[in-house]
């Protein structure tokens, strides 16, 4: 293990069962994008739900995300770009072999991420005040639309699973911070952990930048 | 026009099958000219050119031909392309009803169909005039079901809240099987009835005795024909066995232990209420599947029912 | 040499990714002055407003798309083709779903019209709607 | 290449205990593993099956209730296509020999294709807990309203299905990151074995496909508890998007079953003709677009089911070409075996069977695509006996023969010519017995799902039965015979069949640890046989 004078951390070393170094890194980034493939396929698909329901009943969604509180879905807007942003920067960190950048960048993502799912609740406890929860659980007032709660039932699963990714990536952030960034010495030869997890949550900001004016916007 | 059951297909009873039993044979004899030369080939070949020796090589390395790849791409591909267009000009025909025809609406529920004709009349049999076309509107009360008559060739499923039809013209008189196709519980494969195609005339005449079916009969008479026609007959037997729902033999005036309610009377009252609102005294050992009648059943038949169930001893 | 050697993957360079942000930044304003565009004003009558502005909306909202994949996600400096095709073939195989499902949701009921009616459904939102709320129509 | 110091002792003997097969990386004892997991499956499903074709003897009550039948098909239905059919050869067989026809020493991520394999003893259990948590009786496709009874089994069903659906997903992802990176030096793509090739294939539509199911199940799950009414009608959903959503995992998946079996089949028709494929290029691309066609046909599955006409010409236009990539396959196999040098050893029989047995799955799906012909044939025991012919007369027949084909390569064992090639005849006899009657009962109209059918079908549903009592036998002296030549086996020399692939002339049976003591160079074809000297 060659340790640099820096920071006196292990370099990376290539796993038994790859020739080289870039078969491996390209091997995991491959990976990364087979594994993002199938997320964005399980999204996609409930994207196809809204779609086809929104063509059925336009007026049901009209009226559903005119009551959506389209303030709160531009800070959140905000809140993923930024983080977004902060993890671009912790792979350019990365790359360079600046540790501390990277582990200011990460902990700066995961701070952003926790205010996008502050605001997220928020918006859950408005709901849940207002009633408009998904079928049975309804009790809102002042709707006309007879397939309104359907509207609901759709935004409390699409954002409620984006919402759950979200978290999945905070917890990539932390183990980023925590496990790899402290046992070993990012640099131009190894910055894949920082390089797939921000490729994980650049997937996040995808989904929730079509999510958000097709909930919120269309109305 | 032999209209028997062939090795393949059921009996010929529509004008469905003038293009269906065609469009079938078709194709089945192709697939056997298909089939044969494939079988054909690998039996010769494989005898042909059996290993003798042990160590004994291929005779020779072919590895491609493109001329003959293209042929047996391109013809499969002109054959499947002909079927497509067999497909459709019957399709068409079996989707679009043509004008005039005779409506009837069907409803299908966990077991049992019925069938309410625009003169009133409400029968759990299919009766229907010889040579005029006529459609099913039918929907369904709790999950899908599917209509199917195969003397006619002809299938749709029945949904809840929602309408589907399919129409059909019968091409002789008889009777022909119905079955749901569409798994739909317990009782999905007792879930049958059938089509009775008659001469216009007799048509005419079931037509008024049905429209007005008390007319003439005692309410227990009348009771025992709703027996039928309200498919009670497909949950409740009359001679004590169980099918789903309790049997009606010696039922009225016993005592009925229905659990959370105690002991309860079997009267008018509990019959009349156990029709409306079925799941509200429920018989301990039985599951609250019965559907409501609410809207259904008028209060004439509901007397006529219980007057059946008092004869049942 | 040594730095050719070890060519894992492109150097993303600082104002590649600041400039994606601003980028995206500003088309959220943008989309969000879109959205807050009052259709019943501008109303022409040969002219769906509504419908202009939701694909407006929708297209912003793609190139945003456009712009996360290519540069936060790197996709732009790929030397092979393969994620570039992992990545678009998702959306082939979404739009092949979404177009054939519409091709049945919106074309039900084109012979029979009756096909297309929701009957005696119970929806649990309350208020009395024109619509289809629970009424059973002979066809 | 560092050559380890274990690296010569074969992977049985490498590492001793339970737990090292429990967490172990190496995906020869992960293969292994699938294998005996996915068997006792196969057993589990089958006798579901053998039981309620006892039942069926007559249209009266033989032995079980109506319930218990339908209980008995759905669990029949979900666990030979979760649990066998669709993780079956990828897993079992895939995972065995993909890198060593690819001439790697492990997939690309070990560790991933582990808890691929923990996923999937996760949804099995979970599966069978289902067994016992009530009576699940909604058939394997689970349409909306029936299935949104909140019945407690039908949930857990829907829950191990999801699982395993992942399980699916990760063994793709392997494949493919392996297939593009991994190979051996001179080891192109068109120098790749045709099993690769169907790997590559199914790899596309296990991840493509597959999440489209995971979200299904999740609206299931969630229209059973909150009632969100996407599906259910009596909410203002519409039961038949459900099956549009359940149709667009479940026809790749289908897919995703047959495809691994076409390439088996060519594996096993080349060795044992000695002879090179016919058609390389056109068995290769075909696979890959039949992985392309599988995602837009879903809706010949709905042509009765209330969907709008356009959409009926649209699939049934569409189903047509998936008949097409299939054809070129079999008159390409039939093709490899003129002028060859043919031994009817055992994987032989079951590749010709396979033949056989496509050809009718294939006719018959053909069949059922005419539009006026399927309102006539859907969901009756026509389309039961085409879905068995493709799924079990195919897939199942490919993966016996090729666990006979590697069976000496995953064991060191040479199993016991005449007892296998005696199974294989029964298994052929059994199995067209069994279903080719289910035709012409399912033509003349009698419904699928049946526990009380008509009397005049009862001599089918007798011969069918019959049938599945030969089939059995075949079956469980097939599983006999490999068990016993544990045992009793000779020692398996390196290359029995005399093939070329990397997993023949450069592994020993079983493989090094690595698979190689050396990384092989590839130099010829998987195919390159030589001629007879005239």
């Amino acid at each position: 293990m060659a340790t640099t004078a820096t920071t006196g951390l292990p370099e990376h070393h290539v796993a038994h069962h790859f020739d080289s170094a870039q078969q491996e890194f390209d091997s995991n980034k491959m990976g990364m994008w087979l594994f993002l493939a199938s997320e964005i396929m399980m999204f996609g698909a409930l994207f196809v739900g809204a779609l086809i329901f929104h063509t059925l009943h336009p007026a049901a969604f009209n009226e559903g995300s005119q009551h959506l509180d389209w303030r709160m879905g531009t800070i959140n807007t905000f809140f993923l770009l930024t983080s977004g942003l902060t993890m671009g920067l912790a792979v350019i960190a990365a790359q360079s072999g600046r540790q501390g950048a990277v582990r200011l960048n990460l902990v700066l993502s995961i701070l952003f991420a926790s205010g996008f799912l502050v605001v997220k609740f928020i918006e859950y406890k408005l709901k849940i005040h207002h009633g408009t929860l998904p079928g049975r659980l309804w009790h809102g007032e002042g709707f006309h639309d007879p397939y309104v709660h359907v509207f609901y039932g759709l935004y409390f699963v699409m954002t409620g699973l984006h919402g759950l990714h979200v978290l999945i990536g905070m917890g990539l952030m932390t183990w980023c911070l925590i496990f790899r960034a402290s046992s070993v010495q990012f640099n131009r030869k190894y910055f894949t952990p920082v390089e797939l997890v921000a490729l994980y949550w650049a997937l996040v900001d995808l989904i929730w930048v079509f999510l958000f004016p097709l909930l919120y916007l269309i109305g | 026009m032999d209209n028997s059951k062939t090795f393949w297909l059921p009996e010929k009873a529509s004008t469905f099958t003038d293009f269906v039993d065609p469009a079938f044979n078709l194709f089945f004899w192709i697939s056997i000219f298909f089939f044969g030369i494939i079988c054909f080939l690998i039996v010769l070949f494989t005898f042909k050119y059996l290993r003798r020796r042990p160590e004994q090589l291929a005779s020779a390395q072919i590895t491609h031909n493109l001329k003959l790849e293209l042929t047996w791409t391109l013809i499969p591909l002109v054959i499947v392309m002909a079927l497509f267009f067999v497909g459709i000009k019957g399709y068409f025909k079996m989707r679009v009803p043509p004008s005039g025809f005779m409506q009837v609406n069907v409803t299908g529920q966990k077991w049992s169909w019925s069938f309410a004709y625009p003169s009133g009349a409400v029968n759990d049999t299919l009766v229907v005039p010889v040579n005029t076309p006529v459609k099913l509107v039918m929907t369904s009360k709790d999950v899908i079901h599917s209509f199917f008559i195969p003397a006619f060739r002809t299938k749709a499923d029945v949904l809840p809240n929602r309408y589907h039809a399919l129409w059909f013209q019968a091409t002789r008189t008889g009777v022909f099987p119905v079955e749901c196709t569409q798994y739909c519980g317990t009782s999905h494969s007792y879930m049958w009835t059938a089509v009775k195609v008659v001469d216009p005339d007799n048509y005419k005449a079931w037509l008024d005795n049905a429209s007005d079916p008390a007319k003439g009969k005692t309410p227990a008479e009348f009771g025992a024909l709703l027996y039928t026609k309200r498919g009670c007959s497909a949950c409740h037997s009359i001679d004590g066995s169980r099918i789903v729902g309790p049997s009606w033999k010696g039922i009225f005036g016993r005592q009925e232990n229905c659990g959370p309610a105690g002991m309860v009377m079997v009267d008018e009252a509990y019959l009349r209420e156990s029709m409306m609102e079925p799941a509200a005294k429920v018989v301990n050992g039985y599951q609250p599947v019965m559907p409501t009648y609410k809207g259904v059943l008028t209060d004439r038949e509901v007397d006529a029912i219980t007057a059946y169930i008092k004869t049942l001893k | 040499m040594e730095h050719s050697e070890n060519e894992l993957g492109h150097l993303t360079t600082k104002n590649m990714v600041v400039g994606a942000y601003v980028a995206l930044l500003v088309l959220t304003g943008v989309m969000l002055c879109l959205s807050r565009l009052n259709t019943a004003a501008l109303s022409v009558d040969w002219l769906d407003v509504h419908a202009i502005k939701v694909t407006l909306i929708m297209l912003t909202a793609l190139v945003m798309g456009v712009i996360i994949s290519m540069f936060l996600m790197g996709l732009r400096y790929e030397s092979k083709l393969l994620n570039m095709t992992i990545f678009a073939s998702n959306f082939v195989f979404l739009l092949i779903f979404v177009l054939f499902t519409w091709a049945d949701t919106s074309f039900r009921g084109e012979i029979d019209p009756t096909f297309n009616q929701h009957i005696n459904f119970v929806s649990p939102v309350k208020a009395e709607p024109a619509g289809a709320q629970g009424h059973s129509v002979a066809p | 290449m560092i050559a380890h110091v274990t690296n010569n002792i074969n992977y049985l003997k490498a590492k001793r205990g339970f737990m090292s097969w429990l967490v172990t990386v190496d995906h020869k004892r992960i293969g292994v593993m699938y294998l005996a997991s996915i068997l006792c499956f196969f057993i589990l499903g089958g006798s579901f099956a053998f039981m309620f074709r006892l039942e069926l003897w007559s249209p009266l009550k033989e032995f079980l209730t109506p319930d218990q039948y339908n209980q008995f098909f759905t669990l029949h239905g979900v666990i030979m296509v979760f649990l066998v059919v669709v993780p079956g050869i990828p897993a079992a067989l895939g995972n065995f020999i993909v890198p060593l026809q690819l001439g790697a020493k492990d997939l690309a991520f070990p560790k991933l294709n582990l808890t691929s394999l923990y996923l999937y003893w996760l949804g099995a259990i979970i599966a069978l807990y289902s067994l016992v948590a009530g009576h699940a009786d909604q058939g394997w496709t689970m349409y909306a309203p029936y299935s949104l009874s909140r019945n407690p089994a039908v949930l857990w069903m829907m829950i191990a299905a999801f699982f395993l659906g992942f399980s699916s997903i990760l063994t793709g992802l392997n494949f493919l990151v392996t297939i593009h990176n991994m190979r051996a030096p001179g080891m192109t793509f068109f120098r790749m074995p045709l099993f690769l090739w169907s790997m590559y294939a199914t790899a596309i539509m296990q991840i493509f496909a597959t999440p489209v199911l995971a979200i299904t199940l999740v609206l299931l799950l969630l229209e059973n508890f909150f009632g969100i009414g996407i599906f259910d009608p009596a909410l203002g959903g519409d039961p038949i998007l459900m099956q549009h959503f359940f149709w667009f995992y479940s026809h790749p998946a289908v897919y995703i079953i047959v495809v691994p079996g076409f390439g088996i089949t060519s594996e096993l028709i080349t060795a044992f003709s000695k002879k090179d494929i016919f058609g390389y290029n056109f068995v290769a691309y075909s696979s890959v677009a039949i992985a392309i066609i599988g995602f837009v046909v879903w809706g010949h599955h709905m042509f009765v089911a209330g969907q709008s006409e356009l959409a009926d010409f649209l699939f049934s236009f569409l189903t047509f070409f998936t008949a097409i990539p299939s054809a070129i396959k079999v008159f390409n196999w039939t093709a490899t075996l003129y002028k060859g040098s043919i031994e009817l050893k055992t994987p032989m029989l079951y590749a010709l069977q396979f033949l056989f047995n496509f050809t009718i799955g294939g006719l018959t799906g053909i069949i059922l695509s005419i539009l006026s012909v399927d309102i006539h044939l859907h969901d009756t025991y026509f389309v039961v006996s085409h879905f068995h012919y493709v799924a079990m007369g195919s897939t199942m027949i490919a993966f016996i023969g090729g666990i006979h084909y590697w069976w000496p390569k995953m064991t060191g064992k040479m199993y016991n010519e005449f007892w296998g090639r005696a199974a294989a005849i029964l298994v052929f006899v059994g199995f067209n017995v069994t279903f080719f009657v289910q035709l012409v009962m399912g033509s003349q109209g009698s419904p699928r799902r049946y526990y009380h059918y008509m009397n005049e079908f009862q001599i089918y549903h007798q011969i069918s039965t019959i049938g599945v009592i030969i089939l059995a036998t075949g079956l469980f002296m097939a599983l006999f015979n490999l068990l016993a030549s544990l045992k009793f086996g000779a020692t398996a020399p390196k290359n029995p069949w005399g093939a070329r692939t990397l997993e023949w002339e450069e592994a020993d049976s079983p493989p090094v640890l690595y698979n190689f003591t050396k990384t092989p160079v590839v130099t010829h074809g998987p195919y390159a046989f030589d001629t007879e000297k005239a």
